[in-house]
């Protein structure tokens, strides 16, 4: 039993920072460690950077042109990239419609899209939950009707993350109803931009960001060539697509970052005369926060090196996603409280960042309750535990 | 021990209920927040009408008299309206300081405009180093002649962006931090050497951030005697936490009712998600967080006349309790809703960030958690 | 709206103080306060001592012998008892059995039973648990079947609270097995001292107490006048029983006695060279205890006050035991925090009271562990929780 | 990084799993906790037998020369067994204060009898006065001749009942409290001026208040450096820690299983209770406990070379997540056993006291948050 790093591994370790100190731009890392918004252009900057050193698409398989590296070293590089302030890489195209493409697709899907996913010359969305469906994603309504050499999608698609931006998105579509809710299900690819009848509206949280969206479908046709694997078939590569290996679940990384950045607040700020650190109830908070996140980090470690030596990690990962989450929650609790009164202005995103006090607490709000979504989307924290009840516990 | 409304506060209360219903859905929420002013002119003008203004001030002050009940029942209707007026900041705040500190004579004349909603104050006190301490005031009073010179800064004014008139506390003497040697002076709004940055808060009122740069007032702008003002001070912040308290377990309770709603009707796998027990659950401990603040807040309002350490403690309880509760419930309430919990356009969201944000204004709960440690220590020193 | 006592419930309030400092013995109120064993003679004193000022059966109709208080009267009594430390008033015979004989029982069985009662002539045990039913009484085994004059009674009972000391025993049996299991039961009262086949076994706690027993029932033969009220309606005793009005559910003043002696303990012990309580986290969480105790009390005062102005307290006192028994525990937690390593040494209760260390430390551990019973006993916090669930939120 | 067990942790786990389950069934336990001694003359020679008491002894020493891991390894089986025999007081405690205070020649010398299982050591540090501060020792040291004597109090001496020999350690010189001039001595059990209260713990363990009344002892008695007892006492202390974090995740592991096979099994109202939801998500919230514990006690049990600051960081984390979580595991356990978690009769209740007693040990919850947090101070003035 050894949990350190062998030298490999920490070798790989410095490879890895080396190339983010090069490759990161400061700007962009500064922005991602005070929970400042970072723009699409940010996250494309980080992306093609990585895309041509390999390291892009790190849980694709060699052939297509994922770098073959373990599961330690994948956990390596997420964690030392999210610790250093990286943006994190969108899932939607590398890790979500590019996996079911790998497995369930034509020749001519492969060779079409994965090049563009890699290039970042296509942004995807993903087109999974519908209104009133919720974690019961089985469930949905929208329809696709096959007329000749296309479907005629109708209906609606929501909380489709970053769908602004997007020109392209993978959909589960119902293709057949007479049959059980499962059954019926198709799994479409649709151009967004030069296929008419695809409204995307936003929808604004509570912080006042437009993160998520709701996307239309009326009277969309679609080539059949955009179907993915058989059709009525897709509730396969929607559970293939859900179960698909993420190491990053518990968000450790982004959390040591999180964590440090209150440090630092901690340090500088003060109150009653003194720095918020040397108050003893903020320097319970904070060792209570790296307690519980050491946790979480070993825990993580535990299940990578489990999947290391082989064993496949199924309903761990929704520990890791319980835990994870709600220690980044209870971080950007205290975050919010460090802010004191100046938690209470709403920064205004439209007209450039008004920090009225000090500059630390323009995002303090916003994060707190930004995140209140982590136990929410991704399976909700219930579903999570609804899943290690049954898979694990045997209730 | 009785614990019912009387008549008065029966009619005071259902007044209260059907201006917020008339004059406060969601979508008319909305348009005022977004409006320049982020108040509406003709509902203040209506609370006017109604004497609402009125309802925390003396007698003699020209007010209706109320104690911490009657105060307790306005801002509970107003919290489950989420009003987003300025009664806080004009009335609870810069008022009920006029009325301490002025003598009976003089406090009639100078409410008269608050209550009759001509005017708006705003009780320029916080710092932007003091944090939560109200008696961390850096801002100078210097005497120039007759009058007086004000210079320093003031954070988050509550209704200080559209304020006609700032009460500001200042520094004449004494040492920083300190209760001696504060003064108070009625500024007006638009005066030479005042700076005003306004905004919009997270919870959908009005805030600004001041500067006081070598303002020239005349004597008479002074209020109440020169280095006295901690009393009053603390006279009105004591009321400002009952309302802060009393909208806290208002707002708990509309966001208890639609989490309950919610979880009734809406339906996963076929049947009401409320049917799950680790829910119901939840959705009880949620209510004892709002029994909890209700009790809390209750005892707070009903003991502004209680000895110093009772009324103290009773507070700093209150406020405190508002932290820890409604921070559980406004969560929960987000996590039930699950993905529309996280929605601008739901009114939850609403009422979550107005909860949680509550604990922001005139102390959190560690600052009170803190004054609940004082009462200890001095609990001790005596025993 | 007024939450001060008026006039003559202070006046009252002080008459229960002083009847309270002339006749509630000091070496009592000490053990109660310390939380040290309380002997059977103990109670006996202190219920005899209310008996004679005629305030013993305070929820018996005056007829009877109750003083004939209202709910604030009654709150006003248990909370002062309670606080001053006075043994706690057994219900078993008092509040429990009494109630439903005034009820249901005829008049012979009230002449005869209500007066020893009060004298505390009867020391009454409760026969309605039984292993394996837990929350689901109905579901209870323990058969009557009627032999002439009498009922021959089989089967056991369990978590008999001190039924070590009890000569009599009132029983939920099954008289009908035909019938739903709500329809059969019958109530029974048992002579426990002069009726062969009664046998008490002790169940020892995990904290080394006997509190509770077990009573196995051998052919016990009962003559069928111990009957209380009619033939297999016992289950409407059952429910009266279980829902009659209990204004001191929420044990404010129990509570506030042993966060009262938490505070002597912090003022008197020391750690690192000072006292507890100037240790920041002691300080804290005695404020958060003291805070959470006041939200109960004031609950309590609200429902107290409802009842008065004739409203029934139903499932809002399922609030109070959960809030009353959570803080009551919190309260024990800190004081086995408190006694440190003293927390370690079992004190042998056969062999005297070997207090190591602080005096106060010997009854910390015993005295959390031993509390964890009251989120279990009288309808766990589970059930309470889902009778609010259904009853007030309509779930 | 590899998180397997090596060939020879496993044989470990394997040898101790085997002897935990053939010695160790709840009524052996019980007629162990009841008998004079308070453990198992019988079983424990059988550890000497198959080497479990040198695990953590340096090769030097006559040891396994196991390090955190193989401690761990057989803390935990420990732990799911609620073994009480003496090895944290004799092997863990007093043991490996020897192993690192002596030089080679000695130490294998001193160390023979306790690897044999001959005789039981106890570390007779932590007094009345000091609460868990190790380094509170009142306790003097007086140069007398050739020897010393000794005399003061010893608080709650695990193992310190029926120990032959007591590892004392006493202030020969410097302040109270604190590191500088402490110094260690082995002085007999039943030696003159030496005396003994002993008891069971809470938890089935042994220790004793121990009283030393101007004890003599010659110059041989001295362990180590006069004045240099602090460092070797902290390498002894981590390993103690160690070994009660590792028996905390062995005991919680057991609480856990045992709580689901309950739950499945106990039905009430015609269905198992495990199927009701609420106590589902609970079960899941144990399991995530258990797994903070697990990782935290490893991730400590690994750090014993690790550079000052993360060992001390790793230590202080993992006893105070035993004292969270554990108390976390064990009151559910309880509350999900319901009436039969009461009882003394059934294991589950022996081990919620063993997982909540450990608090108790070797600094509690608060203490190692004590020490993060002056971990947060120190590195606060560096940056």
């Amino acid at each position: 039993m050894d949990i350190q790093y062998n030298e490999a591994e920490l070798a790989f370790r410095d490879e890895v920072r080396a190339f983010v100190a090069e490759k990161l731009p400061k700007e962009i890392s500064d922005k991602v460690k005070s929970s400042e918004h970072v723009s699409p252009e940010d996250m494309i900057t980080w992306q093609r950077a990585l895309y041509e050193k390999g390291w892009l698409a790190i849980n694709w398989p060699e052939e297509h042109g994922g770098p073959g590296w373990s599961p330690i070293q994948k956990h390596i590089f997420e964690e030392e990239t999210a610790e250093a302030g990286a943006p994190r890489i969108l899932p939607f195209g590398l890790n979500m419609v590019a996996p079911v493409i790998i497995k369930f697709g034509t020749q001519e899907q492969k060779d079409y899209y994965l090049p563009r996913i890699l290039k970042s010359e296509d942004w995807w969305a993903q087109g999974y939950s519908e209104p009133g469906a919720g974690s019961d994603l089985a469930s949905l309504k929208c329809r696709a009707e096959r007329d000749g050499d296309h479907y005629i999608v109708n209906g609606q698609k929501t909380w489709t993350t970053l769908g602004q931006h997007a020109n392209m998105i993978f959909v589960l579509v119902r293709t057949d109803t007479t049959v059980k809710k499962q059954e019926g299900i198709s799994f479409l690819l649709v151009d967004m931009e030069n296929t008419p009848g695809v409204t995307v509206r936003p929808l604004i949280t509570l912080d006042g960001a437009h993160e998520v969206n709701e996307v239309f479908f009326d009277n969309v046709k679609v080539p059949v060539e955009n179907l993915v694997g058989e059709e009525n078939k897709g509730w396969t590569c929607a559970k293939y697509l859900l179960t698909f290996e993420r190491t990053g679940i518990a968000g450790v990384g982004i959390s040591k970052a999180a964590l440090e950045h209150l440090k630092q607040i901690a340090r500088s700020e003060q109150a009653e005369g003194k720095p918020l650190i040397e108050h003893p109830r903020v320097a319970e908070r904070l060792v209570e926060l790296e307690l519980e996140l050491m946790a979480v980090e070993m825990t993580n470690l535990r299940v990578v090196s489990a999947a290391e030596a082989g064993g496949v990690p199924g309903a761990e990962s929704s520990f890791l996603k319980v835990m994870g989450t709600e220690v980044r929650q209870k971080i950007s609790d205290l975050y919010r409280e460090l802010a004191g009164p100046y938690a209470l202005p709403f920064p205004d995103f439209e007209v450039g960042e008004d920090a009225f006090g000090p500059e630390f607490s323009a995002s303090a709000s916003s994060t707190y309750f930004n995140l209140r979504k982590l136990s929410i989307f991704g399976g909700s924290n219930e579903i999570q535990k609804n899943i290690i009840s049954k898979a694990i516990l045997g209730l | 021990m009785d614990f019912s409304y009387s008549d008065e506060q029966r009619m005071l209360k259902d007044m209260v209920d059907r201006v917020v219903a008339d004059q406060y859905s969601f979508e008319q929420r909305e348009k005022i927040i977004k409006s320049d002013t982020g108040y509406s002119p003709e509902v203040w003008s209506q609370f006017a009408e109604l004497g609402l203004l009125a309802v925390p001030f003396s007698e003699a002050a020209g007010g209706f008299n109320g104690g911490g009940a009657e105060l307790m029942v306005v801002a509970e209707g107003f919290g489950r309206g989420l009003v987003v007026e300025p009664y806080l900041s004009s009335v609870v705040l810069a008022g009920t300081f006029l009325d301490a500190a002025l003598d009976d004579d003089a406090k009639a004349e100078a409410l008269e405009p608050i209550i009759g909603g001509e005017q708006k104050y705003a009780l320029a006190c916080y710092e932007p180093n003091g944090r939560y301490d109200p008696f961390w005031i850096e801002t100078t009073a210097q005497k120039d002649g007759d009058g007086y010179v004000l210079s320093g800064k003031k954070a988050v004014v509550l209704g200080g962006d559209s304020a006609d008139r700032l009460l500001v506390i200042a520094r004449s003497s004494g040492d920083n931090p300190g209760k001696n040697g504060l003064s108070a002076f009625l500024v007006d709004g638009n005066a030479d050497g005042v700076s005003r940055e306004g905004y919009t808060t997270f919870d959908g009122h009005r805030a600004a951030e001041i500067s006081l740069d070598n303002v020239k007032v005349g004597a008479d702008a002074l209020v109440g005697e020169e280095g006295g003002a901690a009393a009053p001070l603390q006279y009105a912040l004591d009321r400002g936490i009952i309302a802060l308290c009393a909208e806290a377990a208002g707002a708990m309770e509309v966001a208890c009712d639609l989490t309950l709603d919610y979880i009734k009707e809406r339906k996963q796998f076929g049947v009401p998600i409320g049917s799950f027990q680790a829910l119901q659950h939840r959705m009880v401990d949620m209510r004892i967080s709002l029994e909890k603040v209700r009790s809390l807040a209750l005892w707070a309002a009903c003991s502004l006349d209680a000895p110093d350490a009772e009324r103290r403690q009773r507070l700093a309880a209150a406020k405190a309790m508002v932290s820890k509760a409604g921070r559980h419930v406004a969560e929960e309430a987000i996590q039930l809703f699950g993905g529309m919990g996280m929605m601008d356009e739901s009114s939850i969201s609403h009422y979550a960030k107005r909860i949680v944000l509550i604990d922001h204004y005139l102390g959190d709960g560690n600052y009170h958690t803190d004054r609940l440690i004082d009462l200890l220590v001095e609990e001790n020193a005596a025993a």
